[in-house]
C-alpha cells in the first residue's frame, strides 16, 4: 500500500451569498492522494473542483471536514501554525493561465524567485537569479526570458513560468487548477508532458484538475468525477474509462468528442437528466479502489 | 412583485430617508455649535461687545445656550417640527421667510439649467458615440476638456466682461431690473448669462459620461450579434446600447442634482443673483448660524433624495440588477 | 454543384500599435449548399478573422487588403455596411463563441429573437412574429417556449443561451451559418447537445455551415469537409475522411499526434516544438518550417503552393513536390474504436 | 536563389530563426509634449518666482492702481496697485503648493480608507462605500465653505486641509475596487499559499499595481484642488487679499469689471486655465495608456 500524502474526509464548503441563499460548492467529498501519484479531478464548471483545490491550499476555510497532509490536520489553526513552513514549501499551486495568474509588474526572474525570497532560502545554485535560470531551463525555456514581463510571453510560456515557480521549492504536492484549460492543443501537450516528467523523474504527487477528459485519461493514475459539489465516482483511470458506474460519468464519457469522423459520427450518446441526480446518496466502494455515489436505500 | 412586498419596499425607502435626515440634522447642529465665535453674536451682533457679564449671562439663559447641547438640539427639533427655524440675524426675519423669498429664483435657474444639461448632454453624448474618433467627436472632446478646465466663476467673469461690460448686450447682475419683478422678458434677459454658464460647466461632464457609457456598450458582444442579424447602426446604438446605458445615466443625473445646484450657487454669487446660493455665502460669512443650518439641511435633503431616487431607478429599471438578485436567491440554491 | 460562397485569395490585415498583423493571408475556398465545412486552427491563426471578414464584421483596425468574396455568385467584396445589412441574417448568419455575452442582458429573449425576424420582414404583424419566434424556439430545442418568451438572458443557462443565439441566427432562414467556436465556452455534455442541434438543423433546413473550432474531436462529429489553418493560411483542405485518415501536411500530423486520444499507450504525447509565429512579420518561406522536423531547405526560402492530391484534397507543403524526398506520414489510416 | 533543386529539396529539419523582439509600444506614443513643456515652464517659473519678479507682489503702489500693461508693469497692476506680473509667479507658487498639499492629504486619506474598505469584511465595505457615494454627491465646494465658515480666517494650511478632506472620495473608490480585484487575483493567492505575509503581499503585489491605476485620479485631484482654491479665494472664503494667490488676485475682479480693467481678470485667469488644461492633458494621457478595446459597431 503506497503512503498516503493527502487525506480528505467529508470535506464540505458552503458559500453564503445572502441571508437566504447559499451554495454547497463542495459537499461531503472524501478521497486520498498517495505519494507519487497523479490524481485527476474532472467535472463541469461550477462542480466544485476548484473549491476543493482552494480548500487544500488553505485559501478557503471549509465549512466541515478534515484535510490531513502527511498526518497534519491543516484545518486546525494550531497544527497549521506549527507546521506552517513545511506546508508552505511542500505544497504548491498552479492556476489556469489568465491575465491575473502572474503579477504583470514583476520580471520572470523575480516571479520564480518569490517563494525563495519569502522563505529566505539560500539558493543552492549561488544567486536567486541563477536559481531562477536553472528552474526556467528545467521547464524548457532559456535564460534570455529572465528579464521579460509576463505580458511579453505567450500563454504556454507563462504557464511554464508558473510551474517553474512552484518547482523552485521542490514540493511534494502540486495542485494544478485547470493548468491547461486556456492553452492551444499543441501547447497543452507540451505542458502535460512536463507534468508527466515531473511526476516520473522526481516523484512529485499531483492533483490535476481539468475538464478535458482525454488529457486526464492520458496523464492521471486515478480519476475523480465531481458533479454539483459531490464526488460521484472515483476509480483508477482504466477502470473509470472502461467501466463507468455512475450515470453522470457515463454521460460525460459519451460526450467527449473523439477525433475520428467515422467513429465519432456513429457513437451513441448517453444523456443525463439533472433531475435524476440524487445528491444524498452514499459514496461506497463497489470494487477495490472503485468508489461510486449510490442511491441511498434507506 | 407582490403588493405586500411593494409596500415593504417603499416603507424601507421612506425609513431610510427619515433616518438619514435625522442623522444629518444632528451632525449639522453639533458641528455648527462647535464653531468658534460667540453664538450671542449671531443674535445681538455688535451689541454683544457692549453687554455686561450679567447681561450676557441673562441672554444666554434666555436663549438656552447654557443647557447641554443635546437639550438644545431637542428644543431646536421641537421648534423645527412646528416650522420655526429661528430668526436670521442678518435679515432680522424668520429664516423660513428669508429662504422662501429666494428659493424660487434658484429653482428657476437650477431647474432650467438641469433640464437643459440633461437633454443637451444626452444629445451630444449620442452624437459623439455615433462619430467615435471622427472629427465631430474629437472636436467636442477637445472643447469639452477645455471647458472642464475653466472654473465657473472665471467663465462668469469673462461672460460679464464680454457681453455686459464691453458689448453691453445683456445685464450683468440680479434676477430682474427694479420694478420689473413680473416682467418675464426682463427676467429671461437676466437669466441668459447665468444659465449659459451653468449649462456649459456641467454639460460636458455628463455628455462625456453618456458617450463613454455608450462606447463601453458598443464593445459588448451583443452588438456584434445585432449586426450579424442585420440590424442597422442606428437600431443597435439607440435600441440596444442607449437602452442599456439610460438607467445608469438617469440615476447618475438624479444623484447629480446637488452638483448642478452647487454650481448655481457660485454663478449666483458672481451674477449677484438673489437665490439660495448668494444667501449661503452670506450666512457663512456673517456667521448667521440659524440660516446656515437650514440651508445645510436643505442641501442635505436634496442630496439624500437624489441618492434615493437614483438608487430606486437603478434597481427598478435595469433588469441586470434584478438578475443579480435572482441568481442570488433562486438559481444557485440546489438544496 | 454551384457553390454558395467562394473566397478567392482573401487577405486581412490588422493595424495594431505594435505593427501590422497579417491575420489572414491569401485564403481561398468554396462552400457548397448543405455542407459543413470546418476550419480548424490554434488561437491566433486567423480563423475567426476570416469568418468576420466574410460578413464584414471586422473591427475598425482590421481591413480586407486583397482578394474577393463571392456570395451566391455576386461579388460582395466592396459592399458597404448598408448593403451588408440586407444580406446579414438572410444570406448568412453568425453564431458566437460566448453565449454568456452575446445576448443583450436587458431585453427579453423572445423580443431579441423577434427583432431578428422583423429585420427582413418589417411589416409582419405582431401575432405572426410571435408565432414565428415560438416556432424558432421549438426548432432549437427550447422547451416550453411560450413561458420562456418573456425571460431575460440571465434566467438561462449557457446551453440555453447558445440555443437562443442559434434561434436568432436562423430567424430569416439564412443559407449559410457561420459558427465561430460555438461550443468552446460550454461544458462537455452541453457541447454534445449543441453539436447534435447543429447537425439536426443542417439536415432539416439544408443550411450550409462553416464551423470554426480548435478541437479536432468537435470537428470530427460534424464536418463534411475540413480546412486546417496555420499562421493565417489554409495549409490543408479536404473531406473529413481525407484529412483525418490521410493527412499530408506536417502541421496536421503534429496536431493529430498531440491529441491524447490518439496517443494511448505512449509514454509521452508527441508535441509540436516551439510556438506559432507572430504575424507582424510573417517568415519568408513556409511559416511552419521552424517547427517542422520534416522541413526542407526550400521551406525557408519560398512559400509552398497548394498541391493537389485529389479533386477534393489539397495541401500546401513542399513535401508533395515531385522533387521532394518521400516521407511516410507518422499518422493516418482508419482506426478501430 | 543560387541553390539547385537537389539542395532545395534536402530535408534540413527544424532551424532556429532568430526571434524578432515583439514590437513594444513606445511609451511616448501620443504623449502630450506641448502640455508637459508648458506645465514645466509655468511650475518652474513659479518655484523660482524671486528671480523673475520685477516688483514686490504685495506692495500696494497706490499711485499706480489699475494701470494697463506697459513696459514697467508688464501685465499691468490691479485695483490696489500691485504688480500683476510679479504676482502671477509669486501667487502661482501658493496656488500650486495648495493644490499639491491638498492632493497629498486627499491621497493619504484615500489610501487608508480605500485599503480598509478593500480588505475589510463585506458589511464594512458596503457601509464605507455607501458613505463615499453620499459624500461624493455633496458638492465638495459647499463642504469646504462650511468648514471655512467654522474655522474662520483661512491660511494656506487650513485651506489645503479643507480642500484635502473633501477630495478623497473619488480616489478611495478606485483604490477600493483595485484592492478588491488584486486581492482575489491568482498571483496574490499564489503568493499567500507560498507563505507571503500581509506586508510582503502589500509591498510586492498590491502597492505597485494600484499605484499605477490611481495616478490618473491623483493628477486630476491636483487640478480640482487648484481650481477649488481659486474659487474659494475669489468668493472671499479662501485666502485673504493680503496673501497673493491666483484666486485672491481674481477676487478683485468685481471692481475691475467696473473700470473695464480686463487684464486683472484675463491674465491670472488665463494662467490658471492653461495650467489646469496642461494637467488634464497629462492625466488623460495616463488614462489612455491603459489599453482600450475596439468598438464592435
Amino acid at each position: 500500500m503506497p503512503e498516503t500524502l493527502l487525506d480528505v474526509e467529508h470535506l464540505s464548503h458552503v458559500f453564503r451569498l445572502s441571508k437566504h441563499a447559499h451554495i454547497r460548492a463542495v459537499d461531503d467529498v472524501s478521497f486520498q492522494l498517495h505519494r507519487g501519484e497523479i490524481l485527476g479531478l474532472v467535472g463541469e464548471s461550477g462542480s466544485g473542483k476548484s473549491t476543493v483545490a482552494r480548500c487544500l491550499m488553505n485559501i478557503y476555510q471549509p465549512t466541515a471536514g478534515v484535510i490531513r497532509y502527511q498526518g497534519v490536520n491543516i484545518l486546525d489553526r494550531r497544527e497549521f501554525a506549527r507546521n506552517r513552513k513545511m506546508l508552505e514549501t511542500r505544497r504548491q499551486i498552479i492556476f489556469q493561465d489568465s491575465a491575473s495568474s502572474l503579477n504583470q509588474r514583476m520580471k520572470v526572474a523575480d516571479i520564480i524567485a518569490e517563494p525563495m525570497h519569502i522563505h529566505h532560502i539560500k539558493p543552492p545554485r549561488g544567486s536567486l537569479r541563477e536559481e531562477a535560470a536553472y528552474q526556467l531551463k528545467y521547464v524548457g525555456m532559456d535564460a534570455s526570458y529572465l528579464d521579460q514581463y509576463p505580458s511579453e510571453l505567450s500563454g504556454g510560456q507563462r504557464q511554464r513560468v508558473a510551474i517553474a515557480r512552484a518547482l523552485s521549492m521542490e514540493p511534494e504536492l502540486l495542485v494544478a487548477d485547470e493548468p491547461i484549460a486556456s492553452l492551444d492543443v499543441s501547447i497543452q501537450a507540451q505542458i502535460v508532458n512536463l507534468f508527466k516528467h515531473c511526476n516520473q523523474e522526481h516523484g512529485f504527487s499531483i492533483l490535476f484538475i481539468a475538464h478535458d477528459l482525454a488529457m486526464v485519461e492520458f496523464l492521471c493514475h486515478r480519476v475523480g468525477v465531481m458533479y454539483r459539489g459531490r464526488m460521484v465516482e472515483l476509480a483508477p483511470t482504466a477502470e473509470l474509462f472502461g467501466d463507468p458506474r455512475h450515470a453522470y460519468t457515463k454521460a460525460l464519457l459519451s460526450a467527449i468528442p473523439y477525433p475520428d469522423p467515422v467513429i465519432q459520427k456513429n457513437r451513441p450518446r448517453v444523456d443525463f437528466e439533472e433531475l435524476e441526480f440524487d445528491r444524498e446518496g452514499a459514496f461506497t466502494e463497489v470494487t477495490p479502489g472503485h468508489f461510486v455515489l449510490q442511491e441511498d436505500r434507506r | 412583485m407582490m403588493k405586500q412586498n411593494l409596500l415593504l419596499y417603499w416603507g424601507k425607502k421612506a425609513l431610510v430617508f427619515l433616518v438619514s435626515v435625522m442623522v444629518l440634522s444632528v451632525a449639522v447642529f453639533y458641528i455648527s455649535r462647535l464653531a468658534p465665535g460667540d453664538p450671542l453674536m449671531s443674535y445681538y451682533g455688535e451689541r454683544t461687545e457692549k453687554m455686561s457679564v450679567e447681561e450676557k449671562e441673562a441672554a444666554r439663559e434666555k436663549l438656552g445656550l447654557n443647557d447641554p447641547i443635546h437639550v438644545q438640539y431637542v428644543r431646536w427639533l421641537q421648534n423645527a417640527l412646528k416650522g420655526d427655524f429661528g430668526i436670521s440675524y442678518k435679515y432680522k426675519q424668520d429664516v423660513t421667510e428669508v429662504i422662501g423669498s429666494r428659493i424660487g429664483n434658484t429653482l428657476i435657474l437650477g431647474g432650467i439649467g438641469f433640464v437643459l444639461t440633461f437633454l443637451g448632454a444626452l444629445g451630444l453624448g449620442i452624437l459623439c458615440a455615433w462619430h467615435e474618433d471622427k472629427w465631430p467627436d474629437q472636436l467636442l472632446c477637445k472643447g469639452g476638456t477645455l471647458l472642464s478646465c475653466i472654473p465657473e466663476f472665471w467663465l462668469s467673469l469673462v461672460m460679464i466682461l464680454v457681453f455686459s461690460v464691453t458689448l453691453q448686450w445683456l445685464p450683468s447682475s440680479g434676477a430682474y431690473d427694479v420694478g420689473h419683478k413680473h416682467d418675464i422678458l426682463n427676467r429671461a434677459e437676466h437669466l441668459i448669462l447665468p444659465l449659459t454658464v451653468v449649462v456649459l460647466e456641467h454639460l460636458w461632464y455628463y455628455a462625456y459620461m453618456i458617450r463613454n457609457k455608450l462606447l463601453e456598450e458598443t464593445r459588448a458582444d451583443y452588438v456584434l450579434l445585432g449586426k450579424a442579424k442585420g440590424l442597422s447602426k442606428k437600431k443597435i446604438l439607440l435600441g440596444h446600447c442607449l437602452r442599456n446605458s439610460l438607467p445608469s445615466y438617469i440615476s447618475l443625473m438624479a444623484i447629480s442634482v446637488p452638483h448642478v445646484l452647487g454650481g448655481t450657487y457660485i454663478v449666483e454669487k458672481v451674477f449677484s443673483y438673489p437665490g439660495i446660493g448668494t444667501l449661503s455665502f452670506e450666512s457663512a460669512q456673517y456667521h448667521d448660524y440659524n440660516l446656515l443650518m437650514v440651508l445645510c439641511m436643505l442641501t442635505g435633503i436634496v442630496v439624500i433624495l437624489g441618492n434615493l431616487i437614483g438608487g430606486i431607478i437603478n434597481e427598478r429599471i435595469d433588469p441586470r440588477i434584478k438578475a443579480a438578485e435572482v441568481t442570488e436567491t433562486s438559481e444557485v440554491t440546489w438544496d | 454543384m454551384e457553390e454558395i460562397l467562394n473566397i478567392k485569395n482573401l487577405s486581412v490585415n490588422i493595424h495594431a500599435p505594435g505593427g501590422t498583423v497579417h491575420a489572414v493571408r491569401d485564403v481561398s475556398f468554396e462552400l457548397y449548399p448543405g455542407e459543413v465545412l470546418a476550419i480548424v486552427g490554434e488561437s491566433g491563426c486567423g480563423k475567426s478573422m476570416l469568418c468576420k471578414a466574410i460578413m464584414k464584421l471586422l473591427p475598425k483596425s482590421a481591413k480586407v487588403e486583397g482578394g474577393q468574396i463571392f456570395a451566391n455568385g455576386v461579388d460582395i467584396t466592396h459592399y458597404s455596411q448598408k448593403d451588408m445589412e440586407k444580406l446579414r441574417g438572410k444570406l448568412f448568419s453568425y453564431v458566437f463563441q460566448d453565449p454568456m455575452t452575446a445576448l443583450n442582458p436587458t431585453i427579453p429573449i423572445g423580443k431579441q429573437i423577434g427583432e431578428a425576424v422583423l429585420v427582413h420582414e418589417p411589416k409582419l404583424p405582431k401575432a405572426q412574429v410571435y408565432e414565428r419566434v415560438i416556432e424558432l424556439m421549438e426548432l432549437v430545442g427550447i422547451q416550453r417556449p411560450r413561458e420562456r418568451y418573456h425571460l431575460y438572458p440571465y434566467n438561462f443557462s449557457g446551453g440555453m443561451r447558445q440555443r437562443s443565439v442559434m434561434a436568432i441566427a436562423l430567424a430569416s432562414n439564412p443559407r449559410i451559418l457561420l459558427a465561430d467556436e460555438p461550443t468552446t465556452a460550454l461544458d462537455v455534455t452541453i457541447q454534445a447537445q449543441i453539436l447534435d442541434l447543429l447537425k439536426k438543423i443542417q439536415v432539416q433546413l439544408g443550411t450550409a455551415t462553416i464551423l470554426v473550432s480548435h478541437d479536432l474531436g468537435v470537428v470530427a462529429s460534424a464536418a463534411d469537409r475540413v480546412a486546417i489553418m496555420y499562421a493565417g493560411k489554409i495549409v490543408e483542405i479536404g473531406t473529413a475522411e481525407e484529412v483525418y485518415y490521410d493527412p499530408r501536411h506536417p502541421y496536421t500530423w503534429g496536431l493529430m499526434q498531440s491529441l491524447p486520444a490518439l496517443n494511448k499507450g505512449n509514454a509521452e504525447l508527441k508535441t509540436i516544438p516551439g510556438m506559432p509565429p507572430t504575424l507582424v512579420e510573417p517568415p519568408v518561406g513556409d511559416a511552419f518550417a521552424c517547427r517542422n522536423q520534416y522541413a526542407l531547405e526550400i521551406d525557408y526560402h519560398q512559400q509552398p503552393p497548394m498541391f493537389r492530391i485529389s479533386d477534393t484534397h489539397y495541401a500546401a507543403t513542399w513535401l508533395l513536390d515531385p522533387r521532394a524526398p518521400k516521407i511516410t506520414p507518422p499518422i493516418g489510416g482508419k482506426r478501430n474504436a | 536563389m543560387g541553390l539547385t533543386d537537389q539542395e532545395l529539396f534536402t530535408p534540413v529539419g527544424i532551424r532556429q530563426i532568430p526571434e524578432k523582439p515583439a514590437g513594444k509600444q513606445r511609451w511616448h506614443h501620443g504623449f502630450p509634449w506641448i502640455s508637459a513643456a508648458l506645465m514645466t515652464i509655468i511650475v518652474a517659473c513659479c518655484m523660482g518666482a524671486e528671480l523673475l519678479m520685477t516688483k514686490d507682489p504685495t506692495f500696494m503702489d497706490l499711485q499706480n492702481c489699475s494701470v494697463a500693461p506697459n513696459a514697467e508693469f508688464l501685465f499691468g497692476t490691479d485695483t490696489l496697485g500691485r504688480d500683476i506680473f510679479s504676482g502671477i509667479w509669486y501667487g502661482g507658487r501658493i496656488s500650486i503648493t495648495i493644490g499639491v498639499l491638498a492632493t497629498v492629504i486627499s491621497t493619504m486619506i484615500a489610501v487608508v480608507y480605500g485599503a480598509v474598505s478593500g480588505v475589510g469584511p463585506v458589511w464594512l465595505d458596503t457601509l464605507m462605500m455607501r458613505f463615499t457615494e453620499i459624500f461624493l454627491s455633496v458638492p465638495s465646494l459647499l463642504i469646504v465653505l462650511f468648514l471655512q465658515a467654522i474655522w474662520g480666517e483661512a491660511n494656506m494650511l487650513s485651506l489645503s486641509v479643507a480642500i484635502g478632506v473633501t477630495g478623497w472620495a473619488g480616489i478611495a473608490k478606485v483604490i477600493r475596487t483595485e484592492v478588491r480585484q488584486i486581492r482575489s487575483s491568482e498571483y496574490v493567492l499564489a503568493s499567500r499559499c507560498m507563505g507571503g505575509r500581509f506586508f510582503h503581499v502589500l509591498r510586492k503585489h498590491l502597492a505597485p499595481n494600484f499605484l499605477a491605476s490611481i495616478m490618473f485620479m491623483v493628477i486630476m485631484n491636483v487640478r480640482t484642488a487648484i481650481s477649488a482654491e481659486s474659487t474659494l479665494s475669489f468668493m472671499g472664503m479662501g485666502l485673504p487679499l493680503e496673501i497673493v494667490s491666483w484666486g485672491s488676485m481674481l477676487s478683485l475682479a468685481e471692481k475691475a469689471l467696473l473700470t473695464q480693467s480686463w487684464w486683472i481678470i484675463l491674465i491670472p485667469g488665463g494662467f490658471l486655465v492653461t495650467l489646469l488644461m496642461c494637467i488634464t492633458n497629462m492625466g488623460n494621457y495616463l488614462r489612455k495608456a491603459a489599453n482600450r478595446k475596439e468598438s464592435n459597431l
